[in-house]
């Protein structure tokens, strides 16, 4: 296969993969992070307490985050054609993307979140602040540089997944990988492809260390 | 001020029960300075905690500036808005700081005053008020970690003042601190104390502090007040632990001779005491150990002294002592003031 | 969707006058191929837009086209579209037959059928599509006996003799990468072509291409097939430049059968 | 499908799996430990700080996490039939999935490691302790809780990969739960192969949980 | 037994240049208790840690035990074995202990001695000795969470003590401890020192340490030693920081009065001194501000006591006070003796 025929193909790859996995990040960013912090909240110790919560909330992320993504892109297929319309092709890929990522990103939420120093939260407390005050004005702002580097780390994994929406249609990098590397034999463009990956990947990671460098470094000690 | 009625904490944790707090009344008078000592574990913490119900109480009432805090909790984990607003008007200061990272210095000082719901502007004003009068007006872009632990205590003492309490809290404060620190900050609380009529309640386990800027002091041991009140009080009592550890002696007697352990609360001891006994009495007064100090502005001490022969052949001597106003004992003869005696304390 | 009701075949009124628009599923290799083939060469003469979505997996094309988000599938056979019909009440019905892709037993170290003994590994393919057409073959071929009966849908299960062979499940694209580690495996013809095995001279057991019911063929939703678009598609894909593409693109691997499905 | 026919299915797609999942977690163990060590000792004031292997060994973690696992699978075929004779089955697919679980692992193991008590290493290498000593006698004993917490994860991710081990014949529970419910349509066998990877993830995690709860008993501040 | 030549430490980060040490030169002598201390931020920590390499100095250099550990440390980064070996001879405790939450006590305490390689049979005996050493011989299978801060400290002296080290470096070892444990772990330091011979170097931010332990001490400023030498030879240094920081005087003369501070340093402090001068000299000696105790077995301290009339007044009280081999200073004459004088030390 010739650059010319290769080129169209991984411009719409990249773009494809690009827009795939940034909605699907942004989404599971907005979901497992209210997650994550319940996660923590809901603790033994926690401001809400509530051990039932907790322990239903865990299974969920954990089972989330067993179940085969494959399987549950096929079994989001109703809920996606519900929620944009479609089932198939890169919007529709985007719905179990972000809905796999959500328990993946609401673990690491989870850790971040609960290194934050509890003195902060009682000196809040003390103040006459709420949880509203001691999440959004403590845990969030407290834990931001270790958040960023939770979602690089799940912008990654999505990078990865989105090699399976293929199965639905999605396109993108890692299915053309697939398609031509696996299928059509191609070896020689599957491996020019896993280079655009890698390359999107160590760009991702440089910029999401690079912002974590920003925000760390008037922190460290309180 | 503050009163705790009976206040107890037990914690249970993994099916044991620690008693933290085992009936404590604790009375502090308004505008004064309070301070709690104790040693490890002896449940300082536990206290104050409970004081601004961070830490619910397992039975007995904290009231604050005449409002049942207690009764304002409610039944649930969470603390409800009266309560919460109730703890705006307490401030509190901690050992370590506590201050965000991620705000600045202005920023930290804002943020009880956005709980407040104050508008950007009248925060800005207060919170640079705060920072002329903690002396750190130049301060207010930094980030916590560009500050000295003494500036960081000054920001914190600023935030516990934000929301113009009548009461502060202070966790050993200044036990992350070297010395000289300590005391500047000490010297910000007294003046805080004086000028704004703030009443102080204090935790450390360093005597230095209590001596330095406390009017009260309370000794805690076992979830227990083994000992309180005024400290020139305390001075005069015989046999306090709490002025032996204030003010502690050394040295024992040569055989044949009579230690006395003096103790000045007040005025006596500008008065020349000790040349005084010299001379009338005309005998040899040695020194064998001092601690004489200002404590709360009045010139306050101990001093262990030996004379020559035996206590009964220094009868008027020790009468001429007596009658100057100062507590003498004689150790050995009663319990050696300290740590032995402590536990018949209060 | 786009236009399945016949009359709303203008709605761009582009330069092409009578713009007739299709989307159709397909797998990527050949049938995709195939396609993309015709987009390029011979819709935009047709008046043809073609777009052409590729899906890795042998149930969703389906369901795509039963949901209407996609107007045509290009990807199957007719044993399977009739159990899965059976199986999802769908009703999808083929257009037009294209190509065969015709089943056969290579092995890197037999010659013949008759090195199958006692102790033999075979691969073969772990779809649903090529799975039960792969122990038909090796049935045909008295390989294995099968229950009676067990069409297009044999599993595993069925086997009632497997004369002492082992059988592993791979997916169709690993199975030419599986000839070093089994004494013999079934490789769809495309895909033997790419690792550049010769379905004529390579196989020791081939599908006959005659009265063979595993033709692909392009499949719309039942009341669809008259739509000018899919119409047009069917010919373009049965057009004498489409078999050419075929003959030249895969030798022997990929063998034109155009015609009415069932016929 | 009755239950005759899916009881020996079940039993051998459960024991494929936890032999796939029981070996690649192994090696996985054996190769990221090592490496996520290293990657702590030679960052800047590290042990053994060298920055030029420090950035190879990350790009080399970073990349081998965002690699497609499928395309991972195949590009690994001639390795994997070097190794283990064979690229096919269940105990080839060990090994694409432990290459896979190495950059996983070790990079929790890196944030594992990078929470020991720096005063720690100070004290043993005051003792006159050399690398090794601070490895072995300090950084992977005061880890071990938050090790073991780190493995609980890569065997339930190791779990939802082995869903893809189907496409090298791995078998396994994942992928019967694609080939008999997705593309057989026995939806009713989907469900129940699903319930029996919930419940061994959920006896991994508690295990796991476990564990760590044993292991941090004596621990906290020291 | 710890000397260090022209020590200077610079460190760089973000582009910055910090001289955490600029020129020490330190010198122990074997078998005494040498104290360190200053503000935070003085060099303290650097100074100790330079002293067993664990940060290598920028210039300068290190003996201990007659042995010169910046030729052993050799160029790279790493600790060579050479450097490592004479790293098992000098113990070190820790302010926050550092033992490893993993490891029993005896585990801890076995953790040098398996580096040395000692056989398990071996470390277990040796470990059991020091734990009664250390006088926790019942807590061998605890583990550190379960002990008291000075217990936690204790098994960090047995362990800093399991390679039979002639030499004890000592960072802020009781600063997270409250009083009492304190003092009874610097007894402990007390008792080793004179039974093993051992040398100590500690450093600390409290002068409480310096007064109980010490035989000699250095103060640190901004990374140069300003003052150092034996404790009572330092005390009879007119105008010596480290003295008026260890004993503090406070109060202020009345009028038309002479404020005088006298320095007891040895065995004057048990004589009679102001008494005589009272009745010698028939004047009225009050006693102001006083803080004498116990250092090192040998009476000291400082008193700053009030005479009537102005200084010329007061001649011959003075010569009889410097008769005694007391230091007199007349402060407001001089500087004031505190920190605004410290500057000029050394
Ligand atoms: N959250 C808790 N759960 C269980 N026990 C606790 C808890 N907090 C404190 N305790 C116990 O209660 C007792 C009193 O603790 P507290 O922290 O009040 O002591 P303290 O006087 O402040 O000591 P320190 O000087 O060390 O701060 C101790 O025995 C402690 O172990
Ligand atoms: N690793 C480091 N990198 C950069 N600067 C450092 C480092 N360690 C110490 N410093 C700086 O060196 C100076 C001396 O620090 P050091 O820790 O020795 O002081 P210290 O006297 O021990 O203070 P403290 O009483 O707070 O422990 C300080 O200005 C400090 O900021
Ligand atoms: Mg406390
Ligand atoms: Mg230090």
């Amino acid at each position: 296969m010739g650059w010319d025929q290769m080129r169209p193909l991984l411009e719409q790859g990249t773009i494809d993969t690009l827009y795939m996995v940034g909605w699907s990040t942004l989404i599971a960013a907005l979901g497992g992070l209210p997650l994550g912090i319940l996660l923590v909240l809901t603790d033994r110790g926690g401001l809400l307490a509530n051990t039932v919560v907790n322990k239903v909330l865990g299974a969920v992320v954990n089972v989330g985050r067993s179940l085969p993504f494959i399987i549950m892109m096929v079994a989001l297929i109703p809920f996606t054609r519900w929620v944009v319309g479609t089932a198939f092709g890169p919007t529709a890929a985007i719905v179990p993307l972000a809905i796999g990522a959500i328990p993946f990103f609401a673990r690491l939420v989870e850790t971040s979140v609960r290194e934050v120093d509890h003195g902060l939260v009682e000196a809040a407390q003390a103040m006459g602040g709420g949880t509203w005050t001691v999440v959004l004005k403590v845990l969030l702002p407290q834990s931001l540089a270790s958040l960023v580097a939770g979602l690089t780390t799940t912008v990654i994994a999505l990078i990865g997944y989105s090699a399976m929406a293929g199965a639905v249609g999605g396109g993108g990098l890692g299915t053309l990988a697939l398609t031509y590397g696996h299928q059509r034999f191609e070896t020689d463009f599957m491996y020019i492809i896993l280079a655009v990956i890698v390359v999107i990947v160590t760009i991702v990671q440089l910029l999401g260390d690079g912002v974590v460098r920003l925000l760390t470094r008037r922190k460290r000690t309180g | 001020m503050i009163t705790t009625t009976d206040l107890t904490k037990v914690y249970h944790s993994r099916g044991r029960e620690v008693t933290a707090l085992d009936g404590v009344n604790l009375h502090v008078r308004p505008g004064e300075v309070f301070g709690v000592i104790g040693q490890s574990g002896a449940g300082k913490s536990t206290l104050i905690r409970c004081v601004n119900l961070l830490e619910r109480p397992t039975s007995g009432t904290v009231t604050v500036d005449g409002t049942d805090l207690t009764a304002l909790a409610g039944r649930g984990k969470r603390a409800g808005r009266p309560l919460r607003e109730a703890r705006t008007r307490i401030g509190m200061i901690f050992q370590h700081f506590n201050l965000l990272s991620a705000r600045t210095v202005q920023g930290n000082i804002e943020l009880p005053l956005e709980i407040l719901g104050l508008t950007r502007r009248e925060r800005a004003r207060k919170a640079l008020d705060l920072l002329d009068l903690v002396g750190l007006a130049d301060k207010a872009r930094a980030y916590p970690t560009q500050l000295s632990g003494g500036q960081k205590q000054r920001v914190g003492i600023a935030r516990a003042l934000a929301g113009d309490p009548k009461v502060l809290l202070s966790d050993e404060a200044t036990s992350a601190l070297d010395p000289e620190t300590t005391r500047s900050v000490l010297q910000l609380l007294r003046d805080l104390n004086r000028q704004l009529g703030l009443t102080v309640l204090l935790i450390t386990h360093e005597m230095d502090v209590v001596k330095t800027v406390c009017d009260s002091a309370a000794l805690m041991r076992d979830g227990r007040i083994v000992e309180s009140g005024v400290v020139s009080d305390l001075l005069a009592t015989p046999g306090s632990t709490l002025a032996a550890e204030l003010f502690p002696l050394t040295g024992t007697a040569g055989t044949g001779r009579t230690l006395v352990d003096i103790t000045f609360h007040g005025g006596s001891a500008g008065r020349p005491v000790i040349s005084q006994l010299a001379r009338d009495h005309d005998i040899d007064v040695s020194i064998l150990g001092a601690a004489m100090d200002t404590v709360g502005d009045a010139q306050v001490g101990r001093m262990r002294i030996e004379l020559p022969g035996r206590p009964e052949d220094n009868d008027r001597a020790l009468a001429f002592l007596r009658a100057q106003g100062l507590t003498v004992e004689i150790p050995g003869a009663a319990a050696t003031p300290g740590v032995a005696l402590s536990k018949e304390g209060a | 969707g786009t236009d399945s009701d016949p009359n709303s075949g203008d709605d761009a009124g582009s330069s092409a006058g009578d713009s007739q628009q299709i989307t159709v599923a397909a797998s990527p290799n050949p049938h995709a191929q195939i396609l993309d083939f015709v987009r390029d060469n011979l819709a935009e003469d047709a008046g043809l837009s073609l777009t052409v979505q590729e899906f890795s997996d042998y149930v969703l094309p389906n369901t795509a086209v039963d949901s209407g988000e996609v107007d045509a599938n290009f990807f199957q056979h007719q044993p399977y579209l009739d159990d899965f019909n059976a199986n999802h009440s769908t009703d999808i019905v083929p257009v037009v037959n294209v190509h065969l892709e015709p089943l056969g037993l290579y092995s890197k170290s037999l010659d013949s059928l008759d090195g199958l003994t006692e102790g033999s590994t075979i691969a073969i393919p772990d779809d649903a599509s090529n799975g039960g057409r792969a122990l038909q073959l090796l049935a045909q071929n008295d390989v294995i006996e099968l229950k009676d009966g067990v069409g297009a849908n044999a599993v595993l299960g069925d086997i009632t003799d497997d004369r002492g062979i082992t059988f592993t499940e791979l997916e169709a694209a690993s199975l030419p990468r599986a000839l070093d580690d089994f004494d013999a495996a079934i490789v769809n013809g495309n895909y033997a072509l790419e690792v550049g095995l010769s379905p004529d001279e390579d196989a020791i057991a081939l599908e006959e291409a005659e009265g063979n019911p595993y033709a692909n063929f392009l499949a719309v939703k039942a009341g669809n097939e008259d739509d000018p678009a899919v119409q047009t598609l069917a010919r373009l894909l049965n057009s004498d430049e489409v078999k050419q593409f075929i003959e030249d693109t895969y030798p022997g691997s990929v063998i034109p059968a155009f015609g009415t499905p069932g016929a």
